[in-house]
């Protein structure tokens, strides 16, 4: 069984098409990656499998099961985590809290109100082996908004990894990273590859080509073709569509 | 129902509309451009009436204290804007709120220290001063129609203004995406200066217009100020087509409630019953209307198209 | 944190240590708000008369605290509960408005001392509610209006409009005109009051016209009718609707009136219990002495205010202390002082027995617009809610 | 201990002690002064847990505080005059009273929040205003509560061991709810739902996606606010013994408001802080000149140009997040 499919997603904004007859299939334990030149719809089709923007039609497939019209919440529950392109953390509260949200999500219902959170060790060790894993438990008292930008996009993997995901939605990760903290951010996912199907966007074609199994290439909002690294690279239309549009983009 | 009767009430309620949109333009601009909440606007419309009423004293006449007085409150809008809003656009809404009941606070104990609690009576031109006969049972004062004028009036100025000038362009691209007005290289701080002290002049105009009927008082930006957040949150924040829609509907129906409600509520009530609480109920109806609009369209009647 | 709070505390804690041999009273009016206009004539006229007396209620001094009820009956109720806990004044006095007199009365009468209206006559405070803590140096709301009523029926009227605040005096004003006119109410409208008040009446005065009444009665007190008077101006009702008010052309909206030139208002005519051209030495005295100071006529409020104060003076000169209270309530129900309207008397429910005047506006010898007395309605009138009060 | 809980327990103590003291040395009113404060504090705390952890600006909660008062006055108002017997709320039993006052206000909170919590940002301030508002305006067209001009309450609540006519135990029992108050706010903040609420007012975007429905547990804290605002409302009622339509004017929500943000967002006695600061500004101003709106308002200016976080951000040295 696939783990997710879409079939002719469409979605517009006024009058431009930003999907237009999506048709993709992830298979489960890959790491897919989609890339695809500024504009293609990357983010906006992010969205719609993650449930915070309706298609206008079209239908979304997660294990066989139709999702198009479950709410962003529900998907989570589901399975679905997404990170986000840009950062997007709880920047007032602490680093631990924001992995032990993460943790509380899986862990029954959160509608209660006595019990004092941080006291709970079920979540705080969790989450505190999560912040090990990422190479961050040293700050997990600190403030959010005091880590540099490449904590952040660590944490983003923690709490991904916290929502223990079958579908982990990856929306460039390694954007805005200086080189040292995309190589740490590669070691970082490929270690975690295999345990969780991965879709990655991302800009970054060397972490791309490291990392991922399949690649699909989205062209104004379509996808124009899918494969291993290999035959993409060896493919020539995403040569034309693609790196010669945007040549020397990386 | 008296149809004559029903045609003031509605030229009334059109009246009162047109008020409301005078100061309810200058809020939805600097709401939807500045994204800033000014609690404080209605102290421009307080201060707007005071200063004529004194110019009008002052000159012997009441539209020449007008034209003089219209710069004086914009200039003041833009001191606003300068010393109290501008430090303050990077905060959240909590701060403007706080900060511009502050200001209302000053404004009106200045007005109160400067003019004197007892307000200022504003005597008319002759020729206003008359009624317009449009047959035995419709007489409307002529001054009304002047208000009617002069809001349509700034309001056909005001469209024009936003739809086609450089002006209104960069209001509307300012409203929809502040970013892009900047990366164009426009002084941000002039342009929000300027949206500031029209909204202020185009408030001080409505005080102006109201301060012959009610004279310029001290409680009257207080009155005035809630309804005006009303209309523009039932228009859609940032939308001048919205303030204008909801500002007539509100009039209207504030109005007409006014006038028919306790007729309609005689119907199944008793008399003292239905007179007393007709008036809080066609005061409660603006708010419902808000609450209903609200629910149905989270962003009001005209939502701005991207924010 | 603490400093704060001590330093602040401490600085108003110590201030109110009791002076041995001074009668305080004190006085709760409108200070704030478009209302204050009303508010400081009767401030003007507290002070005026402590001047008269010579600063001494016998050998006691007096020492007046005003307290601002904000025109709104809760912050009037707090100004009160400050005046009688804090202050430990012996008398209350003031009141403008019958929804502060309503909700502040509690506070004083249950702390044993004096409440003295100095304008708001609620009615069931001159009936039901009536106590032998409570006078009154004006009138029971209800009368003045009846006067007016009385007035209608001696001038013709047949049918009537008839608008006011929706508050307690508001309500207690229609039903005073109601009761003694003898015509037909065609048509009521009771407007938002307070500190957010209606003031464009437009709608309201499109269906009087409209109503085709032979006059229109009204009651809007204070800032409130100067607005109300102009609009009815411009809309040229002056020949159609004539008008009948109460509590509403008065001291305080004519010199506004005058100054923006309404010479419609010239001739009408209102009911008042007191007047400034009243030929009495108190009244002479009192009208002289504030012009000369404040540069305009006193109102009825001033006129009401002064009285509180000459009232309780006349009361605690006679006793000599402010303990005695069962002397002072004595003295305070003989009313024997020179009260600026003329001998008055109480009746059983502390509210005065006296005349009510129909008064016109006229321009006086240096060309003020006043008003002047032309005849006497009632003569030693009391109240209708007097039988309902159970003091004896 | 951290500096902040030292702040919280010497303010909370200088509380508890200095009014009793006012009273018992012939300052009676000082006493009155403490109790208003007390009760707004606790109106405050709890407009704190949605406004301060939340994020939730409500312009409205006054509301709840006048029908926490109307649910002791119209009750105490026909157990005096007569009518609703039937229903059995012509009484003036606190036990009946004080679960009526919250029991509304959390139906109002719910049926109002409801519609709310579907609006975000300016339009939520302005329709939580307009439900105010209207509950405003629905008691001025009563006449048989006084409209406009408010009731007078002739009989406070009869609760067992406590007499609320005796000023000092009145003190008592709002001091002991404010505290309460203030522990039941900080065991919802710091439990999973309080971690919750708090994620979705830094990142309500972030919480929906780890699989939260922010909408149900932001529409949980809105009654549980709602309650205990109604509940203060009740003690307001008993303290003042009238009450007018006014208690709930917007001027008022804005007042609650100001308290919080004066004393410090999101803080446990922030909110304390602040009405005690806005009441004890407003006497002292207020009793030097009948202009104080005038130093009160420069000063609000002043705190929000040139202070940030409120007295407690002022206060704060430490930058803990926990209580």
């Amino acid at each position: 069984m696939t783990m997710l499919e879409t079939r002719s997603l469409m979605k517009s904004f006024g009058g431009i098409r930003a999907t237009d007859d999506l048709t993709l299939s992830v298979e489960p334990g890959e790491l897919h990656a989609i890339i695809g030149p500024n504009g293609a719809g990357k983010t906006t089709l992010i969205t719609q499998l993650c449930g915070s923007q309706k298609p206008d039609s079209g239908t979304i497939l997660y294990k066989g099961q139709d999702i198009t019209r479950v709410p962003a919440h529900k998907r989570a529950r589901l399975g679905i985590t997404r990170s986000f392109q840009i950062t997007s953390l709880i920047l007032d509260m602490t680093v631990i809290d924001n992995i032990a949200l993460a943790v509380q999500a899986r862990q029954g219902s959160s509608f209660r109100l006595v019990r004092n959170a941080r006291t709970i060790s079920a979540i705080r060790d969790r989450a505190m082996e999560l912040l090990t894993r990422v190479g961050l438990s040293d700050k997990a008292n600190m403030v959010t908004s005091a880590l540099s930008h490449g904590e952040h996009r660590h944490m983003e993997i923690a709490i991904a990894l916290a929502a223990e995901a079958e579908l982990m939605l990856l929306d460039e990760p390694m954007a805005g990273l200086g080189a040292e903290e995309t190589r740490a951010m590669i070691d970082l996912l490929n270690g975690i590859k295999g345990q969780h199907t991965i879709v990655l966007i991302e800009h970054d074609m060397d972490a791309v080509f490291a990392l991922a199994d399949r690649i699909s290439v989205l062209v104004y909002g379509h996808i124009i073709a899918t494969g291993s690294p290999a035959e993409i690279r060896a493919n020539k239309d995403v040569e034309a569509a693609y790196l010669g549009e945007e040549s020397g983009a990386a | 129902m008296d149809f004559a009767l029903l045609v003031i009430q509605t030229l009334n309620g059109l009246q009162l509309g047109l008020l409301l949109f005078l100061v309810a333009s200058g809020l939805t601009l600097v709401f939807g451009i500045l994204d800033f909440v000014n609690l404080a606007h209605a102290s421009l419309y307080l201060i707007g009436a005071f200063i004529c009423a004194t110019l009008t004293f002052a000159l012997g006449n009441f539209l020449i204290a007008v034209v003089v007085a219209l710069p004086l409150t914009g200039l003041i809008g833009w001191a606003v804007e300068r010393f109290v809003a501008r430090p303050l656009y990077e905060r959240d809404h909590l701060d403007h709120v706080l900060a511009t009941f502050g200001l209302i606070l000053v404004f009106e104990t200045l007005a109160h220290l400067i003019w004197g609690p007892e307000g200022i009576a504003v005597p008319l031109p002759e020729f206003l001063q008359g009624q317009i006969v449009l047959s035995e049972t419709l007489i409307i004062p002529s001054y009304r129609f002047l208000i009617i004028g002069a809001g349509l009036a700034a309001a056909g100025g005001l469209f024009w203004m936003v739809n086609f000038t450089r002006l209104g362009m960069l209001i509307r691209a300012g409203a929809s995406n502040r970013t892009m007005v900047s990366a164009l290289g426009i002084n941000i701080e002039m342009l929000f200066g300027l949206v500031f002290a029209i909204g202020a002049t185009l408030a001080g105009l409505a005080g102006m217009l109201v301060a012959p009927i009610t004279e310029a008082n001290i409680g009257m930006g207080n009155s005035i100020i809630i309804t005006a957040f009303v209309v523009i949150i039932v228009g859609g924040i940032g939308s001048m087509k919205g303030a204008f829609v909801a500002a007539l509907l509100i009039g209207l129906i504030d109005t007409l409630g006014r006038s028919f409600l306790d007729d309609i509520f005689k119907i199944f009530m008793s008399p003292s019953a239905a007179e007393n609480s007709a008036p809080a109920i066609s005061a409660m109806l603006i708010y419902i209307i808000m609450a209903v609009v609200l629910a149905l369209k989270p962003q009001g009647l005209f939502p701005p198209k991207v924010r | 944190m603490k400093r704060i709070i001590s330093a602040a505390l401490a600085a108003t804690m110590f201030t109110s240590v009791a002076q041995a041999e001074s009668v305080k009273i004190g006085f709760v009016t409108t200070l704030t708000t478009p209302a204050a206009v009303i508010g400081n004539q009767m401030e003007n006229a507290v002070n005026l008369a402590v001047e008269h007396l010579g600063g001494k209620a016998g050998d006691l001094d007096i020492e007046v605290i005003f307290g601002d009820d904000g025109f709104a009956p809760e912050t009037g109720k707090q100004a009160t509960d400050k005046l009688v806990k804090q202050d430990d004044v012996d008398f209350v006095a003031g009141y403008i408005w019958s929804h502060v007199l309503l909700a502040s009365r509690k506070s004083v009468l249950d702390a044993g001392k004096f409440l003295i209206s100095a304008n708001a006559g609620p009615s069931q405070m001159a009936g039901k509610l009536c106590d032998p803590n409570f006078f009154s140096t004006s009138w029971q709301n209800d009368q003045t209006p009846e006067a007016m009523g009385d007035v209608l029926n001696d001038a013709g009227v047949k049918s009537l409009y008839i608008m006011a605040p929706n508050y307690a005096a508001g309500k207690d004003m229609v039903a005073g005109v109601e009761r003694t006119f003898e015509g037909e109410i065609v048509g009521r409208d009771l407007t938002k009051w307070g500190a957010d008040a209606q003031l464009d009446f437009s709608a309201e005065l499109a269906k009087a016209r409209a109503s085709g009444a032979d006059g229109i009665f009204v009651f809007y007190p204070g800032a409130a009718a100067g607005a109300f008077i102009k609009q009815y101006d411009q809309a040229g009702l002056a020949e159609e609707l004539p008008l009948y008010s109460v509590f509403t052309v008065d001291a305080i909206s004519l010199p506004r009136l005058q100054e923006a030139g309404f010479t419609a208002v010239l001739g009408s005519q209102t009911t008042q219990e007191w007047d400034p051209t009243l030929d009495n030495e108190a009244n002479a005295r009192f009208v002289a002495d504030y012009k000369a100071q404040f540069g305009g006529y006193p109102s009825y409020y001033a006129a009401q205010a002064y009285d509180s104060i000459m009232l309780i003076a006349s009361a605690v000169a006679k006793v000599g202390n402010t303990e005695d209270t069962d002397a002072l309530r004595a003295a305070l129900k003989e009313s024997d002082f020179d009260s600026v309207r003329g001998e008055f008397t109480y009746g059983n429910n502390n509210i005065p027995i006296q005349n009510f005047y129909l008064r016109e506006v006229v321009e006086d010898a240096d060309g003020v617009w006043t008003t002047k007395v032309v005849k006497t309605v009632y003569e030693n009138a009391q109240d209708n809610f007097a039988a309902e009060c159970p003091m004896e | 201990m951290s500096r902040r809980n030292i702040i919280t327990l010497v303010v909370m103590a200088l509380l508890a002690v200095l009014p009793p003291v006012f009273y018992l040395t012939g300052n009676a009113f000082y006493l009155d002064l403490a109790t208003r404060l007390t009760i707004l504090a606790i109106a405050a705390v709890s407009l704190n847990l949605i406004l301060g952890y939340g994020g939730l600006i409500s312009f409205g909660h006054a509301a709840y505080l006048g029908i926490g008062a109307y649910a002791v006055g119209i009750p105490a108002h026909h157990w005096l005059y007569g009518g609703l017997e039937s229903l059995g709320l012509a009484t003036t039993s606190g036990y009946v009273q004080i679960p009526l006052a919250i029991g509304v206000a959390a139906l109002f909170a719910l049926v109002t929040g409801a519609i709310c919590l579907r609006t975000k940002g300016v339009y939520f301030i302005m329709i939580t205003m307009a439900f105010a508002q209207m509950m405003y305006y629905a008691i001025v067209s009563i006449e048989e509560y006084g409209g406009d001009d408010g009731l007078v309450i002739d009989s406070r609540s009869e609760l067992p061991f406590i007499d609320l006519d005796d000023p000092l135990q009145l003190f008592g029992l709002a001091y002991v709810s404010l505290v309460v108050a203030m522990l039941i706010v900080r065991m919802i903040v710091n439990s999973r739902f309080g971690m919750v609420l708090r994620g979705a007012k830094g990142n309500n975007e972030r919480v929906v996606m780890l699989g939260f429905n922010t909408y149900l547990f932001r529409l949980t804290a809105y009654v549980i606010a709602g309650a205990m605002a109604g509940y203060a409302g009740a003690l307001l009622g008993n303290f003042t013994t009238f009450i007018s339509p006014e208690m709930m004017d917007w001027g008022r929500s804005g007042e609650l408001m100001f308290m919080v943000i004066l004393g410090g967002t999101a803080t446990l006695v922030g909110p304390v802080i602040g009405a005690t600061l806005f009441i004890v500004l407003e006497e002292v101003l207020s009793s030097l000149t009948v202009y104080w709106h005038l130093p009160f308002g420069l000063l609000l200016l002043a705190v929000v140009l040139f202070g940030k976080g409120g007295i407690m951000g002022m206060l704060r040295a430490d930058k803990e997040d926990s209580e």
